[in-house]
């Protein structure tokens, strides 16, 4: 048995993010699993592997490269994300800081538990202003969709999107 | 004796599902342990007496009420869930067989992953028009619902509503050949008020036992199943 | 874009098997398909690899090596089938051919719900017989079950009780 191939093994089998502890659970201690879990993202890495290391607050996750996604995505039946949890993640890409109040307005009153969720997952951050909250998208984001920065994910959504402003 | 609990519960929280988790998860509650004709009691007071009177606090006392309702049954059925194969004198052979296919245990799946599909780029600037087209929707909406109120007045004729849906039961189960059918397939578009006016109806039916409804898992798909020849 | 990158990516997203065609569909062809799948089947022999590529009649996916199910498979807790529905199944595997009013004399009205739900997924098939219909499990219930054959498919029954005794 090795212990990277265990972590592999785990990896692929979980459909949600896996945190230290769960890997201690398994028998790999943190300070094997910093280095396991390096090797194995620099191994991801090769031009010819088509799945990365993703790594966000709640954990880390196999996930198949964004450049590859679009093409291999029809063949999982299940959405990592529910419709409404994408429409906030968009707006809050879209219009860096749009304060919680206005994704109310926009998504209605299940917003605060969409919100709730994407910080969960790391996506989102919310930071307070007066009496509401902001939102921005976090370099995390910026993994999952294969972007360079945060910021980036505002031009690239305007330049598909093609809305008027509308917010 | 946790009335007060929930109560407070039902007026604070965000969305009825944090109700509901509040109370079992947060507060360790047994739905067993909750009286809701007590509590349907309290609520009545605590709304008499409340200034103001918000409408979606009794929707959202009703559904809690209803899930809770679920909860104790879908113990008791979890208790009583045996099959039972009748003896049948003139056939002995065929209710033997019966019974042993009865005691024939579910297949257990295999361990199976559940691959997710991740999201990409397009879905998200997708997503972000949805966003902005129901924004739209949902103020037309609020114009057209001053209208609709205007006109709700002349009483709609629900017994032709209840009539062409028991037509349209008919018609589907026919088609299906099938002795149930889903709900949802009876609903012409998956719309709001939509479902809602094909449920109306739907209910009524139910209520004079032309219909039995059946649904195995809370939110999900409820089937219709016709009691008699209507 | 690298093509085993591709097939790799599609691998791993896909929750069925994967034929040749569906490779094809994503622009991979056949000639080089084998070469490619060789080549990730040796990769993923090293010892320090966790997954591996399993083939079978309906096509290619990747699993985790069985030494390491167990320790990993709660990771995968999601069940994607109701009780109804394996109970069914169970029927279906443990007497090919039994008609769907005995399914339903046993399961009760639902059964019909059931029946339509498996075929669709392609798990059982039916075929008329007078007025009822009869039930078999499909090539795909091997394969999903881990079988060589429908023919196997009591295997799947047998070890979890001794039905015998409790005629």
């Amino acid at each position: 048995m090795s212990e990277k191939a265990l972590v592999e093994a785990a990896l692929f089998m979980s459909s949600r993010p896996l945190t230290p502890e769960d890997f201690e659970k398994l028998g790999v201690p943190r300070d094997r699993l910093e280095r396991i879990l390096e090797e194995l993202s620099l191994d991801l890495e090769s031009g010819e592997r088509g799945i990365t290391l993703w790594k966000g607050r709640s954990g880390y996750r196999l996930m198949v490269k964004p450049e590859y996604a679009a093409a291999v995505s029809h063949l999982a039946p299940h959405q990592d994300m529910g419709k409404g949890l994408l429409r906030v993640l968009a707006l809050a890409a879209y219009r860096p800081g749009i304060t919680q109040s206005d994704v109310v307005k926009i998504v209605g009153n299940r917003a605060y538990e969409y919100i709730r969720e994407l910080e969960a997952r790391g996506l989102v951050k919310t930071e307070k202003k007066g009496r509401t909250r902001q939102l921005f998208v976090t370099r995390e984001f910026a993994d999952y969709f294969g972007l360079k920065s945060p910021d980036e994910a505002k031009k690239v959504l305007s330049d598909k999107a093609d809305l008027k402003e509308r917010v | 004796m946790d009335d007060d609990k929930i109560l407070a519960l039902l007026v604070n929280e965000p969305s009825w599902e944090d109700v509901i988790l509040k109370i079992v998860v947060d507060e360790g509650m047994d739905p067993w342990d909750i009286d809701i004709c007590r509590l349907a009691d309290r609520f009545l007071e605590f709304i008499k007496k409340a200034e103001e009177f918000d409408l979606r606090l009794p929707a959202r006392f009703v559904l809690v009420a209803a899930i809770l309702l679920r909860m104790k049954s879908d113990a008791i059925a979890e208790k009583e869930e045996r099959i039972l194969i009748p003896e049948s004198p003139e056939n002995p052979e065929e209710s033997e067989l019966l019974r042993e296919l009865a005691s024939i245990p579910p297949v257990s799946p295999p361990v199976k992953r559940i691959p997710v599909r991740t999201i990409s780029l397009d879905e998200l600037v997708l997503a972000l028009k949805k966003a902005f087209e129901v924004k739209e929707r949902r103020e037309r909406r609020r114009v057209r619902r001053i209208r609709v109120e205007e006109v709700v007045g002349e009483e709609e004729d629900i017994t032709r509503r209840i009539n062409d849906l028991t037509e349209r039961i008919k018609k589907v189960l026919e088609e299906l050949e099938s002795e149930r059918v889903g709900f949802s397939r009876l609903v012409s578009e998956w719309r709001r008020e939509e479902i809602v006016s094909t449920f109306l109806p739907l209910l009524h039916l139910s209520q004079e036992g032309k219909v039995s409804l059946e649904q195995e898992e809370l939110f999900e798909e409820i089937f219709v199943i016709l009691r008699e020849k209507i």
